[in-house]
């Protein structure tokens, strides 16, 4: 993330008033930047619901079976959550 | 490989031939390497009656080492583009010299300003796939397109910018040495995709103004 | 390298402090005796669960092209088109809300095993999605009938497809629900077993859910 | 056993045991192996006809607008006596790339590798929602026919691309395609719906119904290739389907989302098309690459080098290959701010990549490598992914993009990555073939392939990065017509014959498959005394895959292992006493 923002900086630096691309229409240039990060966003948020709701799921189903068996919690479960946890 | 590239004959090319050579390099060197250790370890380790494979699982240093590795030369040449493409994108020349053109199905509308000095205006000149440009000279084009998308793609100049219908994309170059160079439309815009070109041609300043005197003075007047 | 592969065998002690870490490379948590893996939830929740991001993902495409409109241009809507009823379909916003509270009082119901009420449940959600789509129609017959159409203007194309899709989920999310009706009828559900219900009570929240969004986009913004 | 094992457990045990008819059995059967087979053969039907349109392509490139031998029958104006006319000639590119993407690729390493190898790795019966996969196939087969159809509609197939760019595709008299370009989104949009099928089944069968002891971190990586490429699948198809909706309205309804003139943008077509386009490129390649993994690991007697490395960089690549998408744009005039970005992502997916190549020649190093054809196949994957990703890093670089975008570097560069798939396609196919019908296929004939696909496979495509560097545009009709290709067009030429020999290379594979499915030599289980679960079912895999269920002691890679005296240790081998009771 310091890296990406490194790297921004020059170019930010660079956008000048009469930048090449999208002069003359700027709220259209703004409306697709705008677009971009909210695609950008949606699959890591879909991801993220989805995973944090199996992960929730499992946790409960896995206290249950805890109640249930009394068994020690699977090892399998344990590395889903660390997979999840990307 | 590198001498395919075409001539170049603006001020910038030559930044993008550099980062195009020093990846050239990186990857020839990577591509070499990761080869010759292939095959060699395809002859060293090929099945050989009663050997035995090396039981390992991996290195974590080493891994470590082919992330890092890799990983630096890329932050490296992103920098190195960052630099470049700002100056091609966002540090523009100021110049006093702007055309327009105009991509329709399957021709270079080039226009020139009028008598009024103004582009987009009713009184420009139009030509057909001819643009003329002084040499030495930032030029600024604005593009559009009138009906599909096109690329305006001057391969002697490293310049390439998609002409889209509904807006106008302005770039800029500043040609190095007079000649006629070939001017085609590099994304696909119908079957007369093909035959849609132009020829740019850069004069030395005193053919300019000559040019100018016969095709633009003529008609202001 | 090897002692900490994955070749270690499950009833094999783990070498390691217990709880150790995944390791770059290399590494394993301590092996878990045999025993089958515990699934998550059944089958056809977890691929409700799928087909609803697929869903999430189809509409937040509709979204990021409708961004790219709303936000592009300052006036909002296109000059002489005309206005989206803003209070009738508030009042259907509510309607459909309350659908959800029906349908999720249907799901508490099966669980607490009032057989009874979860068709009675399912009635009144089937109805409140039914009103839900007659006042839609209701409000695209005048829309029509005022000069809004797909083709009108890109407001127009817009409000139709987004709305349409939807209308399209909800008229969807009924058929299924009709479907569980019947079923809840026949006392298919019971206190252990309602996956059935339970799914099609995913797929209602979503469009549900999604209804919000949209309106606040569509009508608000 | 809780509630919920049953619940998954009952739609595995579905226990038929009575014969199923010819058409249960060949035609809509269930059974997860035998649509795999169906998604082969489909696949493969389509790699023929794709194939044979990139030959007149290559064909009108090297020696423009001359007679094509043979084809002087079709009427005009699809052909004039043989010579292809420019509109055909965007129709033959746009489907043969539409066709090798969506009808060979990914039927071949999807559809059917998903289908016949998730299952049998991960040790259950059969896949979650067996009706569902059925459904998948044949959807994904009308999808197949109609974009077939296509062909014989009048105006043709689409000709606008096989990335569509509005607004040439947005309207019928951009390209004079009516009809033809509205098959080409139906089917497409059909295609969604079959693999979002696919997807949520292989998804669902990973996560719930592997075997016992089968962890995540025991999968084979083709199964961790598969599972990934599923998720990226299930959340990048939809945005394609909306994508394709709307182009479908503009040309049907008269909306202009894409029409500048009613006030649309065509560049809000680039974004979603390449927003579901880049990830649709990993989803092709990263089956490849656990494929590879998988073959390597096998044939060279040697565990895997850095196994979670290599999983995780899987998730890395599908992790990052949401925000590149970009990079596909970089001279469509968009903001050079978002170009600086997609840039750096860019740039930083390609470390994954590398970690892949240099982890892949570490599992060579210290092996006992047997050059069977399948491992030849999976070495040529690696040496063409090489070089197709280290062309890449030219095109990652925004001001070299600027030179060579459009341009037959571009054309080299995915070829060697997509088309490069090709040569894990053929390792699967000559790897798995043994455990899909039963039979060997024949040694000799394979390495012949090989040796021949291979050397023209390279000559073919290198050459197109000469023409790229010297700025031949891609997409042309005829390089002639320009002044500065001149010098170029003799490695056109060359680029043509090779081609067509390519073409002739696959006759000695379509002998060995089909003599292999009749006459082959009788498959013994484990014929390449592999690890994986498959190779521990009956050859072929009876309706319910294993006689006992397997459980899994340990991870997929154990080759030359210290602990028995033959250099393979199956993962469902126990070796303690008392290993196998524990735990049940």
């Amino acid at each position: 993330m310091v890296l990406c923002g490194a790297l921004m900086a020059p170019a930010t630096a660079h956008a000048c008033a009469v930048c090449l691309t999208g002069a003359g229409n700027d709220s259209v240039a703004d409306a697709f930047n705008l677009s971009v990060l909210f695609l950008m966003a949606t699959p890591y948020t879909v991801v993220g619901a989805i995973v944090g709701w199996l992960v929730y799921a499992n946790r409960r189903s896995a206290a249950k079976a805890k109640s249930e068996d009394g068994g020690e919690p699977l090892a399998s479960l344990a590395s889903l959550q660390k997979e999840n946890g990307r | 490989m590198l001498r395919w590239l075409p001539e170049d004959v603006s001020t910038y090319g030559h930044e993008i031939d550099s980062l195009f050579y020093l990846i050239y390099y990186i990857t020839a060197a990577t591509f070499i390497l990761v080869t010759v250790l292939m095959v060699v370890f395809l002859v060293m380790y090929r099945e050989r009656p009663g050997r035995r494979a090396i039981y390992s699982h991996g290195n974590t240093t080493l891994e470590i080492i082919w992330t890092i590795i890799p990983a630096a030369i890329l932050i490296v040449l992103s920098f190195m583009s960052v630099n470049t493409w700002a100056k091609l994108k966002s540090e523009v020349p100021p110049s006093d010299f702007a055309i327009q053109v105009t991509a329709k199905q399957f021709n270079w509308d080039v226009f020139y300003p009028g008598p009024d000095g103004k582009l987009g205006t009713q009184d420009d000149i139009r030509f057909d796939n001819d643009v003329h440009v002084p040499v030495n000279k930032v030029v600024h084009i604005h593009l559009t397109a009138s009906d599909v998308i096109h690329s305006f793609f001057i391969p002697n100049l490293r310049f390439k910018q998609d002409a889209v219908p509904g807006r106008t994309v302005t770039g800029w170059f500043e040609a190095t040495k007079p000649g006629r160079y070939e001017l085609p439309c590099a994304e696909l815009c119908g079957f007369g995709h093909s035959g849609m070109k132009g020829w740019l041609h850069v004069h030395n300043a005193e053919d300019y103004a000559k040019w100018a005197a016969e095709n633009l003075a003529s008609k202001q007047q | 390298m090897a002692r900490n592969s994955t070749a270690r065998r499950l009833d094999e002690t783990a070498p390691a402090a217990p709880g150790k870490r995944l390791e770059f490379g290399g590494g394993e948590p301590p092996a878990p005796p045999v025993r089958p893996n515990r699934p998550i939830g059944s089958n056809a929740w977890l691929a409700t669960l799928m087909f609803l991001g697929a869903e999430a993902m189809f509409f937040a495409g509709l979204i990021g092209a409708f961004i790219v409109f709303r936000v592009g241009s300052a006036i909002w809507p296109p000059p002489f088109q005309p206005r989206l009823p803003v209070g009738i379909t508030g009042v259907n916003t509510v309607i459909l809300v309350f659908s959800a509270v029906t349908m999720h009082a249907a799901l508490r119901s099966v669980r607490a095993g009032a057989t009874a009420r979860v068709s009675r449940m399912l009635a009144v959600t089937a109805v409140l999605g039914g009103v839900f789509l007659l006042i839609q129609g209701y409000e695209w017959a005048q829309l029509i009938h005022f000069g809004l159409t797909v083709s009108s203007s890109v407001y127009g194309g817009l409000f139709y497809t987004l709305i349409g899709f939807h209308a399209l989920h909800v008229a969807g999310a009924l058929i299924w629900l009709a479907l569980v009706f019947i079923q809840a009828k026949s006392g298919r559900f019971s206190k252990q077993q309602h996956t059935g219900l339970r799914i099609c009570v995913m797929y209602w929240t979503f469009v549900v859910a999604l209804w919000p969004i949209l309106y606040g986009l569509v009508y608000l913004y | 056993m809780s509630q919920t094992v049953a619940a998954g457990a009952t739609h595995a045990v579905h226990g038929h045991h009575e014969e199923l008819g010819f058409w249960r059995t060949y035609i809509f059967s269930m059974d997860h192996k035998m649509i795999g087979r169906q998604f082969l053969f489909l696949g493969l039907f389509m790699l023929i006809i794709g194939g044979l349109l990139a030959m007149m392509v290559r064909w009108q490139l090297a020696w423009p607008e001359t007679p094509v031998p043979g084809l002087s029958a079709i009427p005009e104006p699809y052909m004039y006596e043989g010579i292809i006319p420019p509109q055909t000639y965007n129709a033959l590119f746009t489907m043969h790339a539409t066709i090798m993407i969506f009808f060979v690729v990914m039927p071949i390493m999807v559809g059917c590798y998903g289908n016949f190898l998730i299952p049998l790795m991960i040790g259950t019966r059969d896949m979650a929602f067996p009706l569902l996969n059925m459904l998948s196939f044949w959807v994904g087969a009308v999808a197949g026919v109609i974009m077939l159809s296509s062909f014989f509609v009048v105006g043709g197939p689409a000709a606008a691309g096989w990335t569509g760019y509005a607004t040439l595709s947005a309207k019928a008299a951009y390209t004079g395609v009516g009809m033809g370009q509205n098959l080409w989104i139906i089917s497409l949009l059909v295609l969604g719906i079959s693999s979002l099928m696919g997807s949520i089944n292989y998804i669902t069968t990973i996560v719930n119904m592997r075997a016992p002891g089968m962890t995540y971190f025991r999968m084979p990586l083709t199964v961790w290739s598969l599972f990934v490429t599923a998720i990226l699948l299930l959340l990048a198809l939809p945005v394609l389907t909306a994508a394709l909706a709307m182009l479908l309205f503009d040309r049907t309804l008269g909306t202009s989302f894409f029409l500048p003139e009613g006030g649309g943008q065509p560049l809000l077509w680039q974004h979603m098309f390449w927003f579901f386009g880049h990830p649709e490129v990993y989803i092709l390649v990263l089956p490849a690459m656990g494929v590879t993994s998988d073959l390597l690991s096998t044939f060279s007697r040697k565990p895997i080098f850095g196994y979670h490395a290599m999983a995780f960089s899987m998730i890395a690549i599908a992790f990052l290959s949401w925000i590149v998408w970009g990079h596909h744009m970089f001279i469509s005039g968009m903001n050079p701010l978002l170009g600086t970005a997609f840039m750096m992502t860019t740039m930083v997916i390609a470390v994954p990549s590398a970690i892949k190549v240099f982890n892949w020649l570490g599992t060579l190093w210290g092996g006992n490598i047997r050059l069977t054809s399948p491992m030849l196949f999976a070495l040529g994957f690696v040496s063409n992914f090489l070089i197709g990703g280290l062309s890449g890093i030219f095109m990652a670089s925004t001001p070299v993009d600027i030179f060579i975008h459009d341009t037959y570097y571009i054309v080299a560069h995915f070829h060697y990555v997509v088309a490069g798939i090709i040569f894990a396609l053929f390792a699967a196919v000559y790897y798995w073939f043994p455990k899909m019908f039963g039979r060997m296929m024949s040694e000799p004939l394979g390495k012949i392939h090989f040796a021949l696909t291979y050397l023209f496979f390279n000559l073919t495509f290198f050459p197109m990065h000469f023409l790229g560097v010297g700025g031949h545009m891609r997409r042309i009709y005829n390089p002639t017509q320009y002044e500065f290709l001149q010098p170029l067009q003799d490695w056109n030429v060359f680029i043509t014959i090779s081609a067509l020999l390519l073409g002739l290379s696959q006759v000695p594979f379509l002998i060995n498959f089909i003599w292999s499915l009749f006459g082959g030599k009788k498959a013994e289980r484990n014929p390449w005394q592999a690890n994986t679960l498959e190779w521990s079912a009956p050859t072929p895999p009876p309706h319910g895959n294993f006689e006992v269920q397997p459980t899994v002691y340990r991870g997929p890679y154990e080759y030359s292992s210290p602990e028995v005296k033959e250099d393979w240790l199956p993962q469902d081998k126990p070796l303690a006493k008392g290993a196998a009771v524990r735990g049940h």
